[in-house]
């Protein structure tokens, strides 16, 4: 599938919403919503409304997700786009319907154009988008609450359907309640269309019986109607089974299904009708991120050659397409194209520009280069901020020399934290030290890479403050620090199973009990979470009667 | 005319129910006093009224029913328009702060000492209020029963219960088995806040008798009484001003007053020397498991102290029944006593309103120190008593003795 | 027969001064502290976690929730934080109110601080009258931005608006009698006896012991450094202002309290010189209407009430949340020395000493 | 500090003391001066609910939707809000309605359990269609107290909840 051209129609009324959702193909002026150009085969910023120009190739299917997202949540319905089965056929440009009525792209999103990056930068917007279809909330995925008005769904009152001319099917032809009832609910939470249980005792509902009067049933021993004695048996059973006083009797015509008796839990009696499969809950899903953002001047100056080189060869096979076409409109003797124009970088009209890392200039780190010969990875500025980038086996001497060397005197440990990075290959986390020089007014950051499983050295002895902040990495990281005092939790239980700032520990934590905060008391969450959650293919399953 | 035995026991009884009455009645009223003066100091306003809204139950809601608290409200309201009196605010408080501690659930913790749980709390009561015996609220016969009363006719009604001539000493004797009732309630208590809090105290109580005893020497010696009703009847008569005896005795009873003030904050246990509850530090000190009735126990005995510091300090150094304090009434007397102007004349005389006056006074302060000062700690508070206040009062019972010996 | 043993007794984490619910487990031989233990984490919430799953603007409104009586502090250092992150250039006028409001939030702090430290010695009335003044600060934040506590007051590029008709007259009306209420608080303190008895000589640390344990804000200042980073590090408007930073030697209870007293004097000087200086133009940089970040990493670092406040952000290609934040909470380090001020003292100095440290719990469990 | 010609006087006689007695006291006497309503007064505590609470204009109380001159909602379902929400509390349910061009929200679903009034759905909004009221009191009994709809029983999205009985809202 892809999309091959997106317009705007009349109407528009300025609401950005397009731009949330697809930032790289609406822009929203003071009037209307344009098509930008960079995304145009033209080039040219307008509505499209007339020219219908193509997209361009490379984001036909890339932004396919994001396009129909944004035409979804278009208020006013004016975002129209073609949509192909494919993007080698563009013939059927059949404007097709949203596939879905989803406001957030899809999981299947790709993030914008061109970046080697993908998914990680819009799972925020995928969760909040289930979260959403849900109706759960940020760190919930109880299960999605019934309307209250709705009668209770009979959990266990569907069985196997038998086929209906079966003459031997059994059904069940008088139901009483014995003396000694206790009130318990146990029986109308398992069959609520047979028992109601009132103040002081429990009674049979006349909608079941023959007789159409309400009572327990003692006495007159009224008769089931047919038809809901075979609807109801295996109910009535579980019922029965259920019953802690064992006053529920009954007479089955036929052979009576074997019920195990249910335990009465409660989570299982508050369950909805849709129940959320835990291990497909959206919020335990987690989108693993598939970049190392590591800020590294290699690679920066090597991303920069390469668009430089990129740059440069766009621009010689234009000019050797536009020679190549010139020699041939000369052969054909027509007039020669146009000769191209090298593209002029856009203006940056924000007041934001984005700080690219620079060579080590300043002395501290020129000197730590020298002192630790050979340890140092890398060294630069980014940001006005000194970054070095020492291996492990040099971490001990590199902060003693920054605390002991006369001329850097970092003397006080500020902040001492990590990230997890599990796309990166060689390794897992990066730890990163904040060292400040009081007498000399400096910051520096030293960062170390770790791998998954590897023990870093303890800077208690140099520095006393990053005892609690080791305790801290090794509660969040599960890095541990050798030669530290207590290595123990330090924010979390001692008890507590996994280390939460990693990639792979969902938002809504392991063990976590179901609370659903939110009331659905219009319906509306119930309404929209099984429209959505079946376009989006989420697990949500109605539970069996076993 | 001298009493029979029974018409004896029947005035005593009544005089028992007025003065356990006075005293009940006031120290309900001083936790409501210290609502509103500590809310006053502090630019509030404290309670201004009683359950529920200005008229009703509340307003607004569709069921508006007038309550008698509503009607309470209502008055209270009108009465924040006018200065000064809009004090009286929120005064049925007190009511339904003594109706809460009587209805709160009372819980006992498992591992305490069952007994002696129960029993400190009373023990700190009792001892609080027996020492109101010996305390002489006003000079003589507070009124005398009419003539035609039946079976008292003309009979003396006492402002005190007994009159006993080593007053102090019972007063003494008998305070300082409140301690045992502090420490008893936080051991047996079980748990680890109360007893610090029992230790601290008994420490407290035990190290502070000594110079409040001392500080009350002073007038002891210079009167040569320990009877309540003497004591003040030598200070405004017995013994003239003159000269540099006179002031100097003045001088002595005037800091000995603040000595013995100082003494009787940590004897009561208010602030700045309640570590015993110092709620910041111990949570709420010896009485943390104590509830509903057993707490109020600790809490009208805390209470009932302080009026019998009050009592003492207005009794042997404020001039007690006589206007003006620290030994000045001869002075005044001796300008006045022969006024031609009644009411002149009348300050000269003894009366229950000056000695109430002082007292009320007095328990002011008590607030008001509360509002303003911090707390000591543990050991400074132990320093303070031992290595500033009693070489001070042993300094001035000397000197109180050389005057003594001067005049 | 007779047998001595340590008696262990939990401070917290439900007991009237731990300021929240902050847990000691204190090691008792009778009153003197022998051993001393913080234990945290009763109000650890994750906010880094949810942080890096909302995006750089929703993440704002969980920094008001860390240090929750200084929570325009937070605002502003996540907003430069980002702005850092971006490489963003926000409009002068944008920094002047933000530095006003930053210094009003650090006298409600200071307030607050001396109100409960107060309280816990026993001096009940200080904290009545240091929410007074407290009150009107808030109501100032209120008229600003429409709320008291939770502030969310800026936004990444400056300020979301300008600052309401009134203001002005307003936040002149409290300045012009903020400084005779410092006055009275310090009437009722500063050289009360049991004020100094209580604080002079208690939870002593020196400025070696100090910055060892990376204690920063007024605790490292009443040790002797002068280390503030709104002169070191100068960010927002702090560059053009006029401020002295107040020192003490002693390092005990008594120098934190004269320095924060100081410090407050200092913030109203602070609020007169932007207040005098506003310059006039947006307060809004021109920014694209979705941020997406760029690979970088940044800390960025202000002096909040309490010490060094710093945002650690990881951005990567066109994320549009951060894919790592870390807030260096001043209370979470500074709660480190707690043992080292406590350790052969009496129990009332632990009350003193979590006191004058300043602690929310808030910020310490994040 | 104390000089120490005359520290061992400062110990005797309570100078400190003294002042911070006669600090409280002149409070003490200035509340006690002055009635509790009268023109001056020394005590900052306001008597709620009998005597109003002032607000700021800007003050962020609970979400309201706003309708326009023809009695129209305005909200167009843009879900710009319900992105923006930092707690999701937020949820729409877009609809059509008969004569009219634009979404009609069938639902506008606000949990104010978990609102934390941080006003980014009204800055978010286009078409002013929401705004945060000065509703303060967002208490209640009973859970249904705080349900918010556009129709029925419950109409008060567009105006003060019963629960805030108190609320100083009419300020425009």
């Amino acid at each position: 599938m892809a999309i091959t051209k997106v317009w705007i129609e009349e109407g528009c009324i300025v609401c950005n919403a397009c731009e949330a959702e697809c930032p790289d193909v609406f822009h929203v002026t003071e009037e209307s919503c344009h098509i930008k150009g960079d995304s145009r085969k033209d080039g040219r910023e307008s509505e499209n409304r007339d020219e219908k120009a193509e997209l361009k190739a490379d984001l036909q299917s890339s932004l396919e997700a994001s396009i129909v997202a944004a035409a979804a949540a278009c208020p006013v319905e004016v975002i129209k786009y073609d949509q192909v089965a494919s993007a080698d056929a563009p013939g059927s440009a059949e404007p097709a319907a949203a596939p879905a009525v989803i406001a957030s792209p899809a999981p299947v999103a790709v993030a914008p154009e061109g970046a080697p990056t993908a998914a990680p930068a819009v799972d925020a917007d995928i969760e909040n988008a289930v979260d959403a279809a849900l109706g759960t909330t940020g760190n919930t995925a109880a299960p999605v609450p019934a309307p209250s008005a709705a009668p209770r769904p009979v959990a266990a009152a569907t069985p196997p359907d038998p086929p209906a001319a079966n003459p031997a099917k059994p059904r069940v032809t008088k139901v009483w309640i014995e003396d000694g009832c206790i009130v318990c609910n146990a029986c109308e939470a398992d069959s609520p269309e047979v028992f109601h249980v009132t103040e002081t005792t429990c009674m049979i509902k006349p909608g079941v019986r023959l007789d159409g009067k309400e009572s327990e049933n003692r006495v007159e021993k009224n008769g089931l109607k047919p038809e809901d004695g075979e609807r109801l048996i295996t109910s009535i059973i579980t019922a029965s089974k259920g019953c802690p006083v064992d006053v529920i009797k009954y007479e089955v015509l036929g052979d009576a299904p074997v019920v195990e008796a249910k335990p009465h839990d409660a989570a299982e009696v508050a369950a909805g009708p849709f129940v959320l499969d835990y291990k497909a809950a959206p919020n335990r899903q987690v989108v693993m991120p598939k970049t190392v953002p590591l800020p590294s001047l290699h690679t920066y100056q090597e991303e920069q050659k390469a668009a430089v080189a990129a740059d440069g060869a766009k621009w010689a096979k234009q000019q050797a397409d536009f020679e190549t076409a010139k020699a041939k409109a000369l052969a054909e003797g027509k007039d020669a194209p146009k000769p191209p124009v090298r593209a002029v970088p856009k203006k940056n009209e924000n007041d934001m520009e984005f700080p690219a890392p620079s060579e080590a200039k300043d002395p501290d780190l020129l000197h730590l280069t020298d002192l630790l010969d050979g340890k140092v990875s890398q060294a630069f500025e980014q940001s006005g901020e000194l970054i070095l980038q020492v291996h492990p086996d040099g971490l001990i001497e590199t902060l003693m020399f920054c605390k002991g060397d006369a001329s850097l005197r970092y003397e006080m440990l500020v902040d001492q934290t990590a990230t997890h990075y599990p796309a990166a290959e060689g390794f897992a986390f990066s730890v990163v030290y904040q060292l400040i020089s009081i007498s000399r007014h400096k910051r520096l950051r030293v960062r170390v890479l770790v791998k998954e499983g590897q023990d870093l050295e303890s800077a208690v002895e140099i520095y006393p403050s990053a005892n609690w902040m080791e305790r801290e990495i090794y509660d969040m990281f599960g890095i541990r620090f050798t030669g530290h005092p207590d290595m123990t939790r330090i924010l979390c239980p001692e008890d507590w199973e996994g280390h939460p700032l990693r990639k792979e520990y969902p938002t809504l934590g392991w063990g976590q009990r179901d609370i659903d905060f939110r009331e659905d008391r219009s319906g509306v969450l119930m309404r929209m979470a099984l429209e959505k959650a079946g376009n989006m293919g989420i697990n949500l399953k109605v539970p069996k009667a076993d | 005319m001298t009493p029979t035995l029974i018409q004896y026991l029947v005035i005593s009884l009544l005089q028992i129910v007025a003065v356990l009455g006075f005293v009940m009645t006031l120290v309900p009223l001083l936790t409501f006093a210290e609502r509103k003066v500590i809310g006053y100091v502090q630019v509030r306003l404290g309670a201004t009224r009683v359950a529920g809204g200005l008229w009703g139950a509340q307003r607004g809601r569709t069921h508006q029913s007038r309550t008698i608290t509503g009607g309470l409200n209502g008055f209270m309201w009108w009465l924040g328009k006018w200065p000064v009196i809009s004090i009286l605010r929120g005064l049925p408080m007190f009511i339904a702060d003594a109706l809460k501690l009587l209805t709160k659930e009372d819980i006992v913790p498992t591992d305490a000492d069952k007994a002696v749980f129960v029993l400190s709390p009373a023990l700190a009561m009792v001892a609080a209020f027996t020492v109101f015996a010996a305390i002489s609220f006003s000079p003589g016969a507070l009124f005398y029963f009419p003539a035609k009363f039946p079976f008292l006719g003309g009979l003396p009604f006492n402002g005190f219960l007994t009159d006993i001539n080593v007053g102090l000493l019972f007063i003494l004797g008998v305070a300082s088995v409140g301690v045992y009732g502090i420490v008893l309630g936080a051991w047996a208590s079980n748990s680890k806040y109360p007893l610090l809090g029992g230790l601290r105290s008994a420490a407290q109580i035990v190290s502070y008798e000594v110079p409040l005893t001392l500080s009350l020497l002073v007038p002891v010696v210079l009167t040569g009484s320990l009877n309540f009703n003497e004591m003040s009847t030598r200070m405004a008569a017995d013994v003239p001003v003159n000269g540099l005896v006179g002031i100097g005795r003045s001088l002595l009873m005037f800091v000995g007053f603040f000595v013995y003030t100082t003494c009787g904050f940590a004897e009561t246990n208010r602030t700045p020397f309640d570590l015993a509850e110092a709620e910041n530090e111990l949570v709420a000190g010896f009485h943390t498991e104590y509830s509903g009735m057993k707490f109020s126990f600790f809490f009208l005995s805390e209470y009932a102290s302080m009026i019998t510091v009050s009592a003492l300090a207005s009794a042997f150094f404020l001039g007690g029944h006589y206007l003006l304090p620290f030994g000045l009434q001869p002075a005044w007397n001796h300008f006045f006593q022969h006024s031609p102007y009644a009411i002149l004349a009348w300050t000269c005389t003894p009366s229950i309103l000056w000695f109430l006056l002082k007292i009320f006074f007095l328990l002011f302060v008590f607030l008001w120190v509360r509002a303003t000062l911090p707390r000591y700690r543990y050991d400074q508070l132990m320093n303070v008593g031992w290595k500033f206040l009693i070489p001070y009062t042993l300094v001035m019972f000397v000197i109180a003795a050389l005057l003594r010996y001067a005049a | 027969m007779f047998k001595t043993e340590e008696m262990e007794i939990n401070l917290g984490p439900q007991h009237p001064s731990t300021h929240g619910v902050l847990r000691v487990k204190l090691h008792l031989d009778g009153e003197t502290v022998v051993r001393c233990v913080p234990m945290i984490g009763y109000l650890h919430r994750g906010v880094e976690k949810i942080c890096e799953n909302k995006t750089f603007f929703q993440g704002q409104v969980w920094t008001d929730r860390t240090d929750y009586v200084a929570s325009v502090s937070n605002n502003l250092g996540w907003a430069e934080g980002v702005e850092k992150l971006f490489g963003i250039t926000v409009p002068r006028r944008a920094h002047y109110i933000r530095t006003m409001l930053t210094e009003l939030n650090r006298i409600t702090s200071h307030l607050l601080w001396l109100g409960t430290h107060a309280l816990d010695i026993g001096a009940m009335t200080v904290f009545l009258y240091a929410f007074r003044e407290r009150e009107e600060i808030l109501s100032i934040f209120e008229a600003f931005c429409g709320a008291r506590l939770t502030t969310t007051a800026f936004r990444i590029g400056g300020l979301r608006e300008d600052i309401p008709p009134g203001l002005e007259k307003q936040v002149r009306a409290f300045q012009a009698r903020f400084l005779d209420c410092i006055e009275e608080y310090e009437t009722l303190l500063t050289e009360n006896r049991i004020w100094k008895k209580r604080t002079i000589g208690v939870a002593l640390l020196n400025a070696e012991d100090a910055i060892a344990l990376g204690v920063t804000g007024p605790v490292l200042r009443a040790a002797g450094s002068t280390y503030d980073i709104r002169k070191v590090f100068p960010y927002a408007a702090y560059a053009e202002m006029d401020f002295d930073v107040p020192t003490q030697t002693a390092g005990d209870t008594y120098a934190r309290y004269l320095v924060r007293l100081e410090e407050m004097r200092q913030a109203h000087r602070i609020v007169n010189q932007c207040l005098d200086g506003l310059p006039e133009g947006p307060v809004m940089a021109k920014l694209p209407k979705v941020l997406k970040s760029e690979v970088n990493e940044v800390y960025h670092a202000i002096e909040a009430p309490k010490g060094e406040l710093g945002y650690y952000f990881v951005g990567e290609k066109g994320g549009v949340n951060p894919y790592r934040m870390h807030i260096r909470a001043p209370s979470f380090i500074n709660l480190q020395a707690l043992p080292k001020m406590v350790e052969g003292r009496l129990l009332a100095d632990v009350i003193a000493a979590i006191g004058t440290l300043d602690v929310v719990l808030g910020e310490v469990d994040r | 500090m104390a000089s120490p010609r005359y520290s061992l006087l400062r110990t005797l006689i309570p100078f400190d003391i003294y002042g911070g007695m006669k600090l409280t006291g002149k409070y003490f006497g200035k509340v006690l001066r002055q009635a509790n309503r009268g023109p001056k007064r020394t005590h900052v505590v306001v008597e709620y609910p009998e005597v109003a609470v002032t607000l700021q204009p800007r003050f962020r109380g609970r979400l309201q939707m706003i309708k326009d001159e023809q009695g129209e909602i305005k909200c167009v379902c843009c879900l710009a809000c319900e992105k923006i929400c930092p707690t999701q509390v937020i949820t729409i349910e877009k609809g059509k309605k008969e004569g009219r061009k634009t979404p009609f929200p069938l639902q506008y679903d606000f949990e104010m359990e978990r609102c934390i009034f941080c006003e980014f759905c009204v800055e978010s909004c286009g078409f002013d269609s929401i705004i945060l009221n000065h509703q303060f009191e967002l208490a209640g009994y009973d859970r249904e107290d705080f349900s918010h709809g556009m129709e029925g029983q419950f109409q008060n999205m567009f105006s003060i909840t019963p629960v805030g009985h108190y609320s100083v809202a009419s300020e425009d």
